[in-house]
């Protein structure tokens, strides 16, 4: 129990802020009314207790887990991501990292760990979900900055370019189709221009975040998986190396920005 | 319109090799990363020549000529509807207009798709909800009914890059999302002057 | 993870605020899970509020109220230091109980 | 403040309700449904049934400020507020929150006690636009608020 810093979490969780994107002020009374009471703190708590819990045929915690910055080193660890590991020679965003960690470390089964990554309609919670919720809020107030000194680094951001702007489906839709202009809303949702560092800094910085629409804590990885639902594509796997692409691509173009999150959305 | 595909091509010229050159990793990489999921299958992954040249990312350099032949390909491929009508029923157009469902792997394939019109434009002005991607259509039946403008709304309808290469649009008739009926009755809620389209703001 | 209570109390002039957000689904028995089954109901019927051992509040829900509660109010009196303790139970029997001191 | 006392609940019944409620601590659920839950406005489809359910047909009352959006970003999580002016309007005892048209319009009943202010801020769902109530109940009468929401539809559609 060395690194439970209660205290902390308590702290930060009801600091947690209110990171609602900029649109035209149609929901500024909402947003005063709902206040910065952030159900995410319930998830921060969940997902500290599951990295000091014991589990799999190893019966052991989390806590050897190496996110980049040494075995067990929580603190800042989330906005390095996604890197480069030598360990698995490959570029790994947290969620990649958590699961590699969970079948090496607590002898875990890959596919029992994979099975349901996010949560379905009726579900209150994934382990992955709490442990990211738990870690982001780790790095809260910490500057973005994403490892780019590996060359696989430098490629997944390529890659991540090339597929933010890949047009496909029935509807012709790609990342872009939404995310490379600014000030622009769907519906009535302002949507981040993901090609520039104030947008990406803004989305990036953000999520994980409590979604008030489904009563539960979303990742990154789901928010990208939900994008291509509505694109209209099949689904995207959670440490796919398309999914590791796009968030290394979002994660540089925001680098120098603020982790605010775990934040509360729509 | 082409002042809209010339500002384009002044924008990026010279060749489309630089940027497929990847293509084919790009294609292995998402086949690895996707799994089909009910009617969202791995065959949408894969790219007709509008999704390809499209697909640059901005600044990228898009040949010239590239875009007019495809422009005039798309154009000609434009089906008007068969029996010379255009206007069907505001109502129903509204309904589409305002539906976001249809062809995600969570939809029921047996209801119809939706057009999704609010999510990018505003239309009526009792509607606030609306998106902003896309230029207001508010009022648009103002531009009357004569034979051009119908022809002209229903090849936007139809097919976007018939006028626009590169349009974030989709391509409703074009690529099915709408049938002919839907596309008429998205006519009408546009054109027709007892639409919600064409009252004034209060 | 359901039962876990966040209240926050803050004395304010002559009242005592009290703020607390509650972990519970609060569903309403009406929606399907994916594979088309329906989710069964789950949500907080009674909740009460306490200032020491008296009651200041209590609260009777549907399940309207939505997924991880929020509940605000006010009492008269109240010191720093006093306990405030909000406990629920919901439609399956689950229950769910936190407090903290005013500050 | 002794006079509080004297109207709406009398002092021994909260007393009474106060030795019940404790109690109910120690023994959750089936104590404190049978003394207060208004079991059948819950259970009532319509608006009018619900407020039928709970007393006498209620008046406006400029006494209750009633706050929620008039445009909520979603329908699952509409935030409101009740307060009331204990000057204008003495001796509440309950409040209650009704939504016109989801399927149970009684969202949520409060019971006060004189010692509490009579303000609750609360978050509920609203199916669709629709007038939301907030009903007190004050010396045996019911008074009310009410306002439009407008629930927009989210994101991509759908």
């Amino acid at each position: 129990m060395k690194k439970r810093n209660l205290g902390f979490t308590l702290l930060a969780a009801w600091l947690c802020a209110v990171q609602i994107a900029a649109d035209d002020g149609v929901f500024d009374q909402y947003r005063d009314l709902m206040g910065d009471d952030n159900p995410a703190v319930f998830v921060i708590d969940e997902g500290e207790e599951l990295w000091f819990s014991p589990q799999g045929p190893k019966s052991a915690t989390l806590e050897a887990c190496d996110l980049g910055l040494g075995p067990g080193e929580t603190a800042g660890a989330y906005v390095r991501f996604p890197r480069y590991f030598a360990d698995t020679d490959a570029v790994m965003d947290l969620e990649a990292r958590l699961v590699h960690c969970m079948t090496t470390i607590q002898g875990r089964d890959l596919e029992t760990v994979t099975a349901k990554p996010y949560s379905l309609r009726g579900d209150f919670g994934t382990e992955i979900e709490a442990l990211v919720t738990w870690l982001a809020a780790e790095s809260e107030g910490a500057t973005i900055a994403p490892e780019q000194t590996h060359a696989a680094e430098r490629a997944m951001y390529t890659l991540g370019e090339e597929i933010f702007f890949y047009r496909a489906g029935p509807h012709d839709f790609s990342c872009a189709t939404c995310h490379e202009q600014s000030d622009m809303r769907i519906r009535l949702q302002a949507l981040p221009d993901l090609t520039s560092h104030a947008g990406a800094a803004e989305a990036w910085g953000s999520w994980p975040a409590y979604r008030i629409s489904q009563g539960l804590v979303r990742t990154m990885g789901w928010r990208l998986r939900d994008c291509f639902r509505q694109q209209r594509w099949p689904e995207l796997q959670m440490g796919s190396e398309a999914s590791i692409a796009l968030q290394t691509y979002m994660a540089v173009n925001a680098a120098g920005g603020i982790m605010t999150g775990p934040g509360l959305k729509r | 319109m082409k002042r809209l595909t010339a500002g384009i091509t002044i924008a990026l010229s010279a060749s489309v090799a630089t940027w497929t050159a990847a293509s084919d990793d790009i294609e292995a990489v998402l086949q690895n990363s996707f799994i089909a999921k009910n009617q969202a299958t791995m065959d949408r992954l894969e790219r007709d020549a509008v999704q390809t040249v499209c697909s640059a990312p901005r600044g990228m350099p898009l040949d010239n000529d590239t875009l007019t032949t495809l422009r005039e390909q798309r154009l000609n491929a434009v089906a008007l509807p068969a029996n010379g009508h255009y206007l069907g029923d505001w109502q129903r157009g509204a309904e589409v207009a305002g539906s976001g469902r249809g062809l995600q792997s969570n939809d029921d394939p047996t209801q119809p798709n939706g057009g999704n019109c609010y999510a990018c434009h505003q239309l009526a002005p009792d509607e606030v909800a609306y998106g902003t991607l896309g230029p207001s259509l508010m009022g648009y039946g103002a531009r009357g009914q004569s034979e051009a403008m119908l022809q002209y709304t229903w090849t936007k309808l139809w097919d976007t890059h018939a006028y626009n290469l590169c349009s974030h649009m989709p391509r409703f008739g074009a690529q099915g999302i709408l049938t002919e009926q839907q596309l008429k009755d998205v006519m009408a809620y546009l054109l027709d002057p007892a639409s919600p389209v064409n009252q004034p703001a209060e | 993870m359901a039962g876990r209570i966040k209240i926050r109390a803050q004395k304010k002039g002559n009242v005592t605020e009290v703020k607390a957000l509650m972990r519970h689904p609060m569903e309403t028995g009406m929606r399907k899970d994916q594979a088309g089954d329906p989710i069964a109901a789950h949500f907080i019927t009674e909740v009460s509020v306490f200032h020491g051992d008296q009651p200041v509040m209590q609260g009777h829900w549907g399940a309207a109220v939505s997924a991880n509660p929020f509940l605000g109010l006010r009492f008269a009196g109240g010191e720093a230091g006093d306990t405030v303790r909000v406990v629920w139970t919901d439609n399956q029997g689950g229950t769910g109980e936190g407090e903290t001191t005013i500050r | 403040m002794t006079t509080t006392y004297s109207k709406g609940i009398s002092r021994r019944g909260w007393l009474r309700w106060t030795v019940i409620l404790s109690a109910a601590v120690a023994l959750p659920g089936r104590v404190w449904a049978a003394v207060a839950r208004p079991e059948a406005a819950f259970g009532a489809t319509a608006l009018d049934e619900a407020l039928a359910a709970l007393g006498d047909a209620p008046q406006v009352h400029e006494g209750i400020q009633f706050t929620t959006p008039d445009i909520a970003e979603n329908g699952a999580v509409v935030p409101i507020r009740v307060g009331v002016d204990a000057e204008a309007l003495p001796n509440v005892s309950k409040v209650s929150v009704l939504v016109e048209m989801n399927p149970n319009p009684l969202a949520a009943s409060f019971d006060i006690p004189p010692s509490t202010e009579v303000y609750i801020e609360t978050r509920v769902k609203v199916a669709q636009t629709c007038t939301l109530y907030a009903v007190v109940e004050a010396d045996g009468q019911l008074y009310m608020q009410s306002r439009e929401t407008k629930v927009t539809l989210g994101g991509c559609g759908g």
